[in-house]
């Protein structure tokens, strides 16, 4: 499944860059399961979803719980909790 | 509840005039009998000293989405007329107006609480993120335990102020 | 709480320039991040039919006695940067501006509740008369009970907002 | 003693005039005395006072109730509860 990635804020500038399009290995179905998926890329990856900062996740502009599913296409973003206003 | 309700939502790196912005809802919505709104400003000060410049990022698509959606709510919660919802993103100096949030209804309950309804629901749950300039250096602002508590009152206290 | 806070209060038969009232509190508390005001407007229609004209009669002296004394009673529970009140008399047509209570602070949540309460103190204590002039005829308008209510929830909720 | 009364709203309307200098006579010295008094001037002053609606009291400009007591030269004012705002 291709879904596409966005970062913003904090963690934009951790990973470098603000989005990409994956093919997701068979299985890989939640964001759960897509954070640790991403985590085995290094160390940074791995400090960034195990560390102790929250990472907060939308699918196609909802924000989402780690239990959610993604469906092809669906475009995931990652970001900090929110601190607009 | 079941009345449409005139809804304008912004988001945009310029200015707002608030009385202008006030006088379009009033004439929008002629029968309200009350107008409460919230103007956020950028404070010069922050937690690790003097601030130069605050820079407002956000998610394009998804914050006008999750603006939409907060408004929904505070309709289906009060009687309401009319709501305007303006938040800027960029670059924004000490001082500068943030995010305006006004409200009309026919009596004044439901305009105040749907108003801080909204900017405590905006406060955790719409896609901005504020990062400070100064002689600090830059650093993104953390988000504040207080405001998911806020938000948190709002689902206990069903239709009602939290205390 | 103990810092000086601006305080402008205003009874005047004339309209007031929102905009502009906004911009001067702003002015007058730099420090502020948060902004509340309430803006009570005419509704053209009464509980008796469509409104023409209203005419709000006061006690000069104590008008501005008491709107003095709402303001204290707010500053003393939040801490807040400023105030700004004005009160419209005389003649008003539908739709007109009457009553505007404005609110500075460094956070919203003390703006918030300080300038509900100010209108729930206004609304019962402070001796102003509304007549209602329509095809109806006039009438006074009869005091709610659902304001002297609210003003008592304060009471109960020492420094908390009315559930 | 001497005070001055005024009256405001429904109430001056009702009484026809908005105010009047009177010498209180002796031993009528608080709010619910001086509404006593005044009931004895007729019957519009006894519905006034002792119908339905409630009358408000003010002593030099501050909110009292019934119990209150008046001072020589006091500004007392009549009123029905506001409705401002």
């Amino acid at each position: 499944m291709k879904i596409t990635i966005l970062y913003f804020a904090r963690i934009k500038e951790v990973v470098n860059y603000s989005s990409e399009d994956v093919v997701l290995p068979e299985g890989i179905e939640t964001i759960i399961a897509l954070k640790s998926w991403l985590s085995t890329r290094g160390e940074t990856w791995q400090k960034l979803f195990n560390g102790s900062g929250v990472v907060r996740a939308a699918i196609n502009h909802e924000l989402v719980d780690d239990m959610a599913t993604m469906d092809e296409g669906d475009e995931v973003a990652f970001f900090p909790p929110v601190t607009g206003g | 509840m079941s009345a449409p309700v005139y809804l304008k939502i912004s988001v945009q790196p310029e200015d707002f005039d608030t009385g202008a912005e006030l006088q379009q809802l009033k004439a929008a919505t002629p029968q309200a009998g009350a107008l409460v709104n919230f103007i956020g400003m950028v404070r010069d000060l922050s937690a690790d000293g003097k601030l130069d410049e605050m820079v407002i990022e956000h998610y394009p698509g998804m914050t006008e989405a999750a603006l939409q959606r907060i408004a929904e709510q505070a309709c289906q919660r009060w009687p309401l007329l009319g709501i305007r919802l303006i938040h800027r993103v960029g670059s924004l100096a000490a001082q500068a107006q943030i995010v305006l949030v006004a409200t009309t209804s026919l009596h004044r309950q439901a305009a105040f609480e749907a108003c801080a309804f909204m900017m405590d629901y905006l406060k955790t749950e719409a896609p901005f993120w504020k990062k400070e300039i100064g002689d600090f250096g830059e650093r993104w602002v953390e988000a504040r335990a207080t405001d998911e508590h806020a938000k948190q009152q709002w689902q206990k206290n069903n239709g009602k102020s939290p205390t």
